[in-house]
Order: C-alpha cells, then structure tokens, then sequence
C-alpha cells in the first residue's frame, strides 16, 4: 500500500465552481431561494413584536451540534422578533413520539411551529391538523408527505445535502489524488436529509472521479453510531488491506471511523464526512485522519425559519423553498469556518489541536 | 384471632398494592396545580395522554400475564414492527383491510408460536429467546420493505385502527378500555388466570395440582405476541404507514409500567389495571413535562426522579 | 429466656414465655401447631426481635439483632422450614458463610471432604457435591442437620429434624444427640413425636396458644399427662389401631401395579389394592416410595411394566389426566411440591378444584371462600386469615392446607407422602380418622409414612420397599408390633 | 426475594453449564471456514473481537454479580455516558487526567449508592430504580454538555483508557482479562461470592445463615455501577471524547451476555467466564456478519437465529 499524495487540482476547481451554489431542489420541485434574500424591514420587525406570538420548536431529535445550532439561530431570531418559545420536543427519531409531541404542543395553541418531521408520511395527519388549527408551519430539511407550500405550510428551508455530498466527494479526490479504492459507511435508514448526501457523494465520485473506486458500502442505524461505524470500517479494512479513504455519512459515525483507523495504526486513512462536529474539527485542526468535510450552517438555518415564521404572521409572501450552500471545510479553514457555522468562537480543544501557526 | 389490616392475596411487598395508584394521584394533582394555566386540563389534552399511552397499555395487558407466569417478552416492540409492515403490504397488495388484519395476526400468531414454542418444549429461557426473536423481527420488517415506509391509504383500516374516533372518543381509548377489561377479569376472576399465577408462584407445586403449566406458559407468550401485533396495526392506523421502526424500544416502556403497577419480575403476583397506570403514569409525567416547556434532557432528569418519588412516597405509606 | 412476647401484624403469638436450658440438658419443646414453639426458638436465634422479655446466655444479658449474633454466641439451628439454597451443593450449604479458607480463597476440597465427615458422623451416605435441587426433603431434612452441627455451637436447636426421616435415620441422629450431651452441648428438641421425646429428652416445656402450660422433667410425666397439656383436653392415644372390617380382596383391584420398573429407581414392582383398602408404604430413605406415588401420578413415567386402574389401562402420562381419573397425591414436600408459598391460604386451598368453582367462565369466590372455610375448619388450621399468604403459616398448619387441597374432592385413589410429616397430635388423630373415614366409603388409600406407629396405625396392609422393589406384603393383622416391621424395612 | 424462588424449573440449570461454549466454538468453526478468506482468522481481525466487546465483557462481569444476587441494573449504559462526559470536562478543565479518572469513579460511586441505596433500604425493585436512574444518568449528561461532545486532548489518559496498545496487545483486551480474572475469582473462590450466590438463591435462608443479605445487595449494586463509569472512561479513551450517546443500549447487550452465559435472571446462579463468552459469542456473531457483507438487517435475523440455534443445540446436549 503506497501512501496516496495529497492534492488533486481538478477538484479543487470543481470545488471553486461549486462555491454559492445549491444543488438541491425543494419538496416539491421548488427552485431553491437564498438565505440572504429572507429578510425583514424595522417596520415589519415592530409589527411582529406587536403580535406577541408564541413559537414551539418540534424536532424529531435534539442529541447533536447541528440541531443544537439549529435551535441556537431560532432562539436568537425569535428573542430578536418578541416571540416566545413555550416548548422545544425531542422525538427521538421516533415518528409515533413526535406525533404525540405535536398533539401535546397543540394543546398550548402556539401560533407557529418549527419542526422537521421524523417521517415525512407518518406524520403528515398530526401536522394536517395543526395546519387546521391555524398554526403557521415552517419546515426545516423536510416536508411531510402530501402538504404543499403556501396552503398549508409556510416555507421549507434545508441545507443543501445533496451540495453536502458533493463537496466531500471533491475533498476525496482532492485527498486521494484522484486514484484509489474507498469505502463508504451511511445511514441504513429512510431518512431523506442522509440519502440525499449519499447520492451527491456516490454520483459525483463515478461521475468525475473514474480512478476512485467505492470497493465496499457499509450501513448504520443506531443508536450506537459510532460503535456501529467502528466495527464497519474496520471490517472494510481488514477485507480490503489497500483501502485509501472513508466517507461517514455525518460526523458521529466518523468519530467511530477515526477510532477505527486509529485501532490498527491507519494514520493515512484520508476520512470525509458532513457536518462541523468539535472531534471531527479537532481531527482536521490536527490533520490527523479526516482530511476534509462538507458543513451545513444551521445556526444560519434558524435564522431564516425563525423570519420566514414571522413572514406569516404579518401576512407577507414567503418563497417555498430556502437553501443555504454547502460549506467546504479543510484543514486551512476550520477555525474561520466554525465561525461562519456557529456563529461563536471555536473551543479551546479546537483552536489549541490546530498545528501550523495560527490563521 | 383474625386481624383486620387484611392484605389482600398474593401480595409479596404490600407497597406493590397502593403505590401506582398514589403516584399517579399526586402527580397528576401536581400538573394540574402547576399546568392548568398550560392547558393540562383541557379535556383535549386528557385525551392525548390516553391516546399516547394507549398502544403501550395495551401491550402491558398482555406482559402482565406474561410476567405474572414468571417469563418475560422482550420481543412485543418489534412484533408491532412487523405486523405494521405486513399488514400495510397487505393492504397494498389486496386494497382490502381485511386481509392486512389477517396478515397482521398472522404475524402476531407466528411468532407466539415460536416464543412459546421454543420456551414451552425446549425450555430455553424466554429472556433469550424473544431477545433473539427481537432481533429478527426488527430485522425482517426492516429486510422485507428494504426500509422503507408502506403507505396505508384504507381510510376504514386507518379509522378502526388508532385514527379514527367515537364522537368525541379516540378510537384508542375504546381499544385500551376493551383490553383492559378482559384482562382484569380474565387474571382476577378465571380459573385461567389463577393458574398463571400458580404457575408463576410455584411451577412444580402447580403442576402437582393438576395445572398444565407447559399450556400456561405457551399461551402466555403466545398472546402477548398476538396483542403486540394488534398494537402493531394501531401504530399503523394512527400513522397511516407501517415502518420497520414502529414498536422500537417499547419493551422497556411496557415492562416498566407492568412492574410499576406491582406485578412482580419474579412472577406469581399480576396486577392489570397497576399496569393501566403505570403506562398513564409515565404519559402522565410526559405529557406535563413537555407542556412546562422542559428540554429533552431536563424532560429525561425529571421523569426518572419523580418515578423514584413517586414509588418511595407509595412505599413510606 | 424470660417474659418473651411477640406478636405478628397485631396477632400475639408469644404471651411472655419463659424458657430455661440447662447446661447439657436436651430439653423438649412441645405443643400444637401454631403454638409458636418455631417462633420462640428463632428470637433465641436473633431470627425475630421480641417485642417484650429478656434473654440470657450464661447469666448475661444478650441482644440479637441477627442470627449471625446467635452463631457467635455458639448458638445454632436446624430450621423447621429449611435455611438452605437450591441452587448450591449440599456441601456449600453445610459450610454457607462458614467456608474454611486458604489464603482468603475457599478451600473447596476441604469443604467436601469435613461435609463428608459430617454427614458420615450422622451415618447418613450423601454425595456433598449433589446440587441441592436435585435430591428430595429427606436429603434436604439431613443437609440442614449437617449445617447446624458444622457450627459446633454450644447450644443447639433443634426444630423438628426428624419430621421427614425414617427411622434408620432419627436413630443415626438420636446417637449423635447422646455424643454432643456428652459433650456438654445443650439442645432444644422439638417435636410432635412421643417416643422420641421420651427417648431422648430430659425435661420438656409445652407451649399452648402461645403461653407455657407446663415444664417439667420428664420423668415425673406420663404422656396423657402431656398430650393433654399440648391439645388442651384428654383424648385417647391416637396411634391406636382400629381392626376394620377387612374389604373383599377379591374381583378387579381399583390399582394394579404390574412389574413396574423407571428410571427414578423403581424396579420390576408389582401389587394390588382394593376398594376400601389402606395400603402402608414403609422403606428406607430413597427405598423408592415417593418415586412409584410419582409413578402412579403421572409425574414420572414408568420404563417397562403397567399400572391398571379398576382393571383398565391407566394411560396416566400426567397429574391431570391421573386427577380426572380420580387419583390425588398428597406430596412429601409442602414448600417445593404442596404450595405456593407467596399465595393466600385460599388459594391454595382452591387451586386444584377451580375447575368446580368456575360458573359461566367466572370462579365463584363465595363458594370457595365458603370451601375454604370449612377445611380450615375441619382441620383445625390457625391463621390470622384465609387471605394472607401461607407462608406466614407455621409449618403443621402449611402441611395441613396442603392435605387440605385434597381432602376438598373425594378420590377414589388417594395416595398421602408423609402426610402428616410436623402435624400435631390434635389433627394427626384428626386425618387418621378422615382416612378411615374414606376407605369405609369404599375409597382406596395409600400412606406412606416414615412413622412406623402411625403407619400401623392406619395399614389394613403394609408393603415394605427396598431399593425400589417390594420385599414384602404383610397383612396388618400378622404384624406382631413396631420392632418387627423396622426389622423387614431394613431388611435383616 | 421469597422463598418461593425454592422451586425453578431444572431446565434453567441444566442447559447453562456448557450451552455458551458449545455455542462459542460451532459459531466460530463455521465463520473459520465460510469467512476464513475475508480476513476472518486474521490476527487483526481476531484482536477486534476483543476489541469490540471488552466494554459489554467487562460491564457484564458487574452485572454477573447483580443478576446472580437476583437483581438487575438498567442503568450501567447511561452511567457509563454520563462518567464518559464528567471525566472529559474534567480533564478539560483541570488538564490533568489523574482528576478526570477520579471524577469518573465518582459519577459511579454516586450513582451506585443510590441505586443501591433505594433498592435496599427502601425495598424499591431495582427494574425501577435503575430504569429511573438510566433517564436521570442520561439526561443530566446531556444537560450539562448541552448535548455536545466533549474533546479529550489528553493522551496519557487517551493511551490508558482504550486508546492505547501494550506491544501488540490492545490495552482494552488486558482491561478485559483483568476484570474477568478477579470477577470469576471474587464469586467462585470468596465468601463474599457464595453470599451473593445465597442472597440471590434463597434470601431468607441467606438470613439465617448469618449473611448480611442488605449488605450484599447495596455492594453488588454499587460494583456494578462503578464499573460501568469505568466502561464509560474507556468508551472516553477509545473515542478521544466524552459523550451522552456513550453506552446507549448497552444494558441490554450486558444481560444478553450474562444470560447467554448461564447465569438465572432468578439469582443464585452465576458465571463470570460464561458471561465472558456470551459477551465474545455476540461480538463475533457481529463481526462475522459484518465481514460477509451482510446488510443490517440481514446481520438482526441471522444473529438472532444463531443466537436461538446456538443454545438450543447446546440445550440438547
Ligand atoms: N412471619 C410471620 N408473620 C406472621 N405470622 C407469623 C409469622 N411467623 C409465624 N406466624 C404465626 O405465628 C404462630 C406461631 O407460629 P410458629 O411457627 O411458632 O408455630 P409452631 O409452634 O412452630 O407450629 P408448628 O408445630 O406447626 O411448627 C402461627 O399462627 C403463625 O401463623
Ligand atoms: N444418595 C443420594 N444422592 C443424591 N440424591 C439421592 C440419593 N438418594 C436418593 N436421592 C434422590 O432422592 C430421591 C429418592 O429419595 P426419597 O427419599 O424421595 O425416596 P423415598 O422412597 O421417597 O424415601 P423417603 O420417602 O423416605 O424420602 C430420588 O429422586 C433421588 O433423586
Ligand atoms: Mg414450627
Ligand atoms: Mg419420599
């Protein structure tokens, strides 16, 4: 096994030309509007203020750094806009739970709710009925089966996870050299925000990347994903000696990854993933084994839902579908880029693993 | 010499007797006091939390039995599970609700017979085999939809099965009054039910006594799949779908409201309706939790202390 | 021990009791069921904490809070009701909490090799390393003996050890009694046996409703004197055998046993009993009495050979088919085999005629409670009530709710194992009476005892077994006395 | 517990003696021969097993003492989170990971006393307080990292807990040996063994044997929790950081491998080396199917089927 050389200029152009843009299309075929043209004037501000409106913020789980920054950018916004949050619910990816969760929320009669279905079919009847109780919906990542945007809910607004797949792609190659067998541990569930990061991954390395061969496909379905990603990657590596690179579906999976490599001495394993999670930017900031990753911005996220709620409450017209770009995530730039996708300074862990002098 | 403090029959701890029942009184008078303004009260709200523990108390009826005969059933979860899947491919493939409540059953029937069969005959230990039979229902749910959720669109299946109600009464709540109804009388009151718990208490004395304890011990387990199957519809009625994920990890919820209504893990004692409660209980303290606007992990902290409170106060008295 | 008073859940059971054990004495504890003889005994052990009186260990004053306070004050007991584990070996149980150490860890084989010595002192061949669960209530009965005497205590309690022994046994003990007295170690003997008190006993002490109503030596005392003291009324000996008019041993015998040979040890086995017939078991330990009422119950199944019932086929392959062909088996072992130990008296009473009791599906509880109240009626059961759970019966009137369970239907087989195994003399008389009772209407009996007066008692005819096969079939009325049948059951 | 627990069925003994190890080998011979070319028998490969149970294997060893005493904790996973997370912010505050270790012990030590404390001298059932305790423990160590992960910089402790290697022997591996050698000893060769064997067999006899029947529970209790906030270290060393998620589910696993080992969910019955081998016979069922490119749900029916056929057979014996 001869150690892969770093740096592939193709995709770093790739990379260059993706940047901004968002691949994804909305529920319903929506094209996709930017964040920044989600915004409100100091009038409109004052108006919501005025309406003393209540928000609940239904997830369907709320264990990890994404969803906690997605809540973090909701309760900045709506503290800035006078809305009071009365309850945050955790369905733990359980669908028949959050069904339960919204019946509960409706019997405090929010005016708005914020949530990501755990099942965009099962739970399409309970939030029918909160439609039907005149509760302004607003969706993040996903939609339930069967709504449609304006009737019956607000808007949708998703990170790009196709755009996500994408650029981790591109960082393979990139760390690769364009040339070598890889493996890929995903999500084994119908959960669409995972599939579509698969699918941008997947597609773009047979489409652009002909030397680099996916040679193994392991899946995860929890709740131990990082155990299970553990156990995955080192059967891959022990059934194929010359294995180049991983991509983890998102970062907790790839903390088991990294446990993995580390186990039987892999330190060249080059590992992308999604998501700036603080192990999987230590592992950048110190170089050691992932060597890229593609980050959503769900701080930012929040913000948006949290405005495009307030849309509706002054009655004016929110475009269906919001998608914020992927953010390419090296080495170079991971102190700046937890920045941009927290909104606060990196941990000390972070900033004190980075080696090669401040930026 | 016959005293009056009369404990009642086949007590072995006499907190087991009062404790669901006291702990749900005060923490239901406690939400009321502190969440009334939150809408608790709300008859709306009542009704949610019956709803939202129907499914588990429905299975608790049957776990009950199951515990009371001295075995234990961790596969109900995953049973639901599959029945949900194969009754919506039932469903789908036929159009006609009734088969999917067939293929449901059957699922239900099947793997009873094989719990039952396996401990009954072979005379492994349940706790093994349903954790194994866990597995492989879980599994072939999942295997068999390729994890995927099935769409039920029936409107009559979805209706009788946990979507629809009665005038104002959840289909639910009528489903778990039914259940558990037949299952108190059928403990308390039948020759069957005496003999679970004879078997529970001292297989070989049973035995002695003329009890078939090897038909006791099959049936148990044989029902408890069946009415985790049943369950399994409910989730599908009420999410219009069935899903591999249906049913997860609701062994743990419906064993813990079994116990917490006094039946004893090492059998001979069953108390259905302290099952009853012990599952509105923990809905009980859900449902306020998440009205107080609490976190999940405030939700979590919470939830376990007021169980050991709960319990304890139950126990001083 | 002075001014003990205990009382259960507001029930007295104690009503100051004083009690006194001399120096190497061997001091009988007598008096009915329930009188609380078990309950004295265990506040001596630290079991129970009195709610009143004092007691004394060579003149000083002592508390036990635990039994482990007794042992060190070289107290020990042989439990009524067993202080045994199931799932641990009958060596493991001698040594429990005693285990003789090498460097900090048990020394296993040493364990085996003193329990051996110990059991072998008792003259008794036990295997130390048979796990417990596997050997029946005569092994249990010797195992909880050897416990006690491992302790080495200079006083010793004795709570009715001989209650599922035979004879051979009770005589190994009796032995060993006389060697500890020579060693100045004082013992407390309880039991419903006559003979053996007077045989090995110096003074007794009779306990009636909780309180002493006499202590005496024995010497002084004839045994009128103390089964009056114990039941509270003269009454004639019990043991007394009624001649009854003998029943035709002639036509179709209600149970043939042809042959019969099982893997429980059973071997090659045959004989006959009739209508109105009471046919005796007398054997040795593991002589294979127990092993053909299984047989006959259906609990085990037979290898080779037949058993016939009323000239048919019996086909009995289990206790239920053997229950609806009208056989009821009275179990040698109350706690394993009798009850359900954590279930009402009630109950267990009911449990094998629920089948009777059940109208449109639904049992009806007032007519069993009515049932149940008539056979803790007749049998003079003392409990605080029908609804608390059995185990908090004292052990005659546990073995009496089991006898119970039977005599509620009327078999036309009724086999009892040691039925009246730590039943008072009040009530023994009482089910002998209830057996005669039955073979004069033409029920067929069979007893097996390990109390060969008793046994002669009730026999109209007695099979002596050993090694599983019968060795003789006497007629009660060529049975000259006691001595002689003990000489066939050993065979010499 | 009763003294009803006199009577168990003889097939809960019999089986248990040797069912593991049959098992163990037939499983491992055949994956020896069908998996042999994907790196099965690799040393590597063989070390992972090791590897990936010695967590389970080391909180079962606990566990054996808790079950065979005839009682359960449900709460050795989230413990284990919880002392993960404690020691990490530990380290992090104080850099030094001599206070990271003790902080870790401490979470246990707490937790313990109080399940132990709750279940012995309040006579609560130690299903619920320990089901209680698994939300507190959980939530809390979510609470206070507001669900982050907490980075463990801190390599000494990273090498000593999990991480590291000693030659080319996996630190986890000797972890696992260490705490199987003293658990078989402590229960098989100590007084203190047999007394939890004797609690767990027939309290009341234990009782009047002289055993401090309320000592024994609380300290199995105790054990079995300190040990899980070791566990949850060495989940913190393998994985450089602290996190709730650490040990979710793992109560389960832990049972699993304690029953598949022979000890009696109904107590005075236990094996240390047999839960070590239930542990290893799981992990090398998981990794098996894992290397034969089996899917998930695939892996879930073929490792329960093995699992049931495993002991069956061996039943047969
Ligand atoms: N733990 C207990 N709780 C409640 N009542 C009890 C308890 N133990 C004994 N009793 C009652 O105390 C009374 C005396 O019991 P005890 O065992 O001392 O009688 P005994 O003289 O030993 O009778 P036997 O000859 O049948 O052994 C009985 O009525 C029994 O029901
Ligand atoms: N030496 C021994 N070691 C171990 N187990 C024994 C031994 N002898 C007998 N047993 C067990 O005890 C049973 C037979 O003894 P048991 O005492 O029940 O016979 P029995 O004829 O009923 O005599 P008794 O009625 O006086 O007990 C058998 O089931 C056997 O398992
Ligand atoms: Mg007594
Ligand atoms: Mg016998």
């Amino acid at each position: 096994r001869t150690a892969p050389q770093r740096g592939y200029p193709p995709a770093q152009q790739a990379l260059a030309a993706l940047a901004g843009k968002v691949l994804a299309t909305g529920p319903n075929g929506e094209p996709p509007a930017s964040a920044e043209s989600v915004t409100l004037t100091p009038a409109e501000i004052e108006q919501v203020k005025a309406k003393k409106a209540t928000a609940a913020i239904v997830m369907h789980y709320t264990g990890d750094g994404w969803t906690d920054a997605q809540i973090a950018g909701l309760r900045q916004e709506f503290g800035a806009l006078g809305i009071r949050i009365i309850a945050v619910t955790d369905a733990n990816f359980e669908p028949d739970k959050q069904v339960s969760d919204i019946e509960t929320v409706l019997a405090r009669k929010p005016d708005i709710i914020v949530s990501i279905p755990a099942d965009p079919v099962a739970t399409a009847g309970a939030y029918k009925q909160a439609a039907a109780a005149g509760v302004k919906l607003v969706f993040m990542d996903n939609v339930p089966s069967g709504m449609v945007a304006g009737r019956d809910y607000v808007s949708a607004v998703s990170a790009d996870n196709v755009g996500n797949g994408v650029v981790a792609a591109h960082l393979m190659a990139d760390a690769l050299g364009g040339r070598g067998d890889i493996g890929v541990v995903f999500h084994e569930a119908d959960f669409q925000v995972t599939r579509q990061r698969l699918q941008g991954f997947e597609q773009t390395i047979q489409r652009d990347y002909p030397n680099i061969h996916i040679v193994d496909r392991k899946g995860v379905t929890g709740p131990d994903f990082a155990g299970q990603a553990q156990a995955a990657a080192t059967a891959m590596m022990v059934k194929h000696q010359n294995l180049a690179g991983i991509w983890g579906v998102w970062d907790v999976p790839t903390e088991g990854i990294i446990a993995a490599a580390r186990a039987i001495d892999r330190h060249d394993l080059a590992i992308t993933t999604e998501d700036l999670g603080p192990n999987v930017a230590i592992a950048l900031a110190s170089n050691q084994f992932v060597t890229g990753l593609g980050a959503q911005r769900p701080f930012d996220q929040g913000v948006t839902e949290a405005k495009l709620a307030a849309y509706s409450l002054i009655g004016k017209q929110a475009p269906p579908y919001v998608a914020l770009d992927a953010l390419p995530v090296t080495h170079a730039n991971v102190l700046d880029a937890w920045r941009e996708v927290y909104h606060s300074d990196p941990p000390a862990q972070v900033t004190e693993s980075f080696v090669g002098g401040r930026q | 010499m016959s005293d009056t403090t009369l404990v009642r029959p086949r007590t072995t701890i006499d907190w087991r007797q009062y404790a669901i029942y006291i702990g749900f009184v005060v923490v239901f008078v406690l939400f009321a006091i502190f969440l009334g303004s939150d809408g608790f009260l709300t008859s709306a709200n009542l009704l949610n939390i019956f709803r939202q523990t129907a499914i588990i108390s429905i299975m608790a009826v049957a776990m009950t039995f199951v515990i009371a005969a001295a075995q234990i059933d961790l596969s109900v979860g995953s049973t639901a599970g599959l029945s949900s899947v194969v009754a919506a491919l039932a469903i789908a493939g036929t159009g006609n609700a009734l088969f999917g409540v067939l293929a449901g059953l059957g699922v239900g029937l099947a793997i009873g017979i094989i719990n039952g069969g396996l401990v009954t005959f072979l005379g492994m230990p349940s706790f093994l085999v349903t954790l194994a039979m866990l597995g492989i229902a879980f599994g072939l749910a999942q295997f068999i939809t390729s994890s995927a959720p099935q769409p039920i669109l029936n409107d009559t299946f979805n209706a009788i099965f946990g979507g629809g109600n009665l005038g104002p009464i959840p289909g639910l709540l009528i489903w778990t009054v039914v259940a558990v109804a037949v299952g108190a009388v059928v403990l308390a009151k039948t020759r069957y039910g005496r003999q679970v718990l004879a078997t529970g208490g001292n297989r070989v004395a049973a035995e002695y006594s003329g009890v078939n304890t090897k038909r006791i011990t099959f049936t148990v387990m044989l029902v408890s799949s069946v009415v985790a199957s049943i369950a399994g519809m409910l989730y599908a009625g009420r999410l219009e779908s069935g899903r591999y994920q249906w049913g997860t990890g609701d062994e743990l919820s419906v064993i813990a409201a079994v116990i917490l209504g006094g039946t004893s893990l090492f059998g001979g004692a069953g108390s259905v309706i302290g099952a009853l409660f012990g599952s509105l209980l923990i809905g009980l303290i859900n449902n306020g939790l998440i009205l107080a606007g609490l976190d999940n992990s405030q939700q979590q902290i919470i939830r376990g202390l007021i169980i050991i409170v709960a319990v304890a106060l139950a126990r001083k008295k | 021990m002075t001014g003990i008073e205990k009382a259960f859940a507001g029930t007295p059971v104690l009503r100051g009791v004083d009690f006194t054990l001399a120096h190497g004495e061997v001091h009988a504890l007598a008096g009915g069921n329930g009188a609380g003889k078990s309950t004295l005994m265990k506040i001596l052990q630290g079991v129970h904490r009195p709610d009143a009186g004092t007691i004394r260990v060579g003149g000083r004053p002592v508390e036990f809070g635990a039994p482990a306070d007794a042992e060190a004050a070289g107290i020990g007991m042989v439990f009524q009701e067993f202080s045994l584990v199931p799932t641990l070996t009958v060596a493991r149980n001698v040594f429990l909490n005693h285990e003789p150490r090498r460097f900090g860890l048990i020394d296993d084989r040493a364990m085996v090799r003193r329990a051996g010595e110990i059991l072998a002192g008792m003259g008794v061949d036990l295997d130390p390393t048979a796990s417990l669960h596997t050997l029946s209530t005569g092994y249990w009965q010797l195992t909880e003996i050897a416990k006690a005497l491992a302790l080495d205590a200079k006083v010793l309690i004795m709570d009715e050890p001989t209650a599922s022994l035979t004879k051979s046994e009770s005589e190994a003990l009796f032995a060993l009694i006389e060697r500890l007295k020579g060693q100045g170690v004082s013992i407390v003997y309880i039991s419903h046996r006559m003979e053996e008190i007077y045989q090995i006993c110096d003074r007794i002490t009779v306990l009636r409703d909780g309180g002493v109503v006499l202590t005496a030596a024995l010497a002084d005392l004839t045994p009128e004197r103390i089964v009056e003291a114990i039941v509270g009324r003269r009454m004639e000996n019990a043991l007394e055998w009624h001649e009854r008019p003998a029943p035709a041993e002639t036509g179709t015998p209600v149970l043939e046993v042809r042959n019969l040979t099982a893997a429980n040890g059973v071997t090659d086995m045959s004989f006959s009993l009739y209508a109105g017939e009471i046919l005796g078991l007398a054997g040795l330990m593991g002589s294979g009495r127990t092993e053909l009422a299984k047989l006959v119950f259906g609990i085990d199944r037979p290898e080779s050979g037949e058993i016939l019932l009323r000239g048919e086929p019996a086909g009995i392959t289990n206790p239920r088919i053997a229950i609806a062909k009208g056989i009821a088996l009275v179990p040698e072992d109350r706690r394993r085999q009798g009850l359900v130990l954590e279930h009402a008296v009630r109950d267990n009473l009911l449990l094998p005629v629920l089948g009777g009791l059940t109208r449109g599906g639904v049992v009806d509880d007032k007519r069993g409670d009515n049932l149940a109240a008539r056979l803790i009626e007749r049998l003079q059961i003392t409990l605080s009530s029908p609804k608390r759970p059995v185990r908090l019966l004292s052990g005659g009137n546990q073995q009496k709710v089991v006898i119970g369970k039977w005599l509620g239907r009327e078999p036309d087989v009724l086999i009892l194992d040691e039925p009246t195994a730590g039943v008072d003399i009040g009530t023994k008389t009482e089910i002998i009476a209830r057996i005669r009772e039955l073979a004069d209407a033409g029920k067929a009996v069979i007893v097996i005892s390990s109390e060969l007066a008793e046994l002669l008692a009730v026999s109209d005819r007695v099979l002596v077994l050993r090694r599983g096969t019968v060795t003789a079939d006497l007629d009660r009325r060529d049975i000259a006395d006691e001595e002689s049948l003990q000489l066939a059951v050993q065979g010499v």
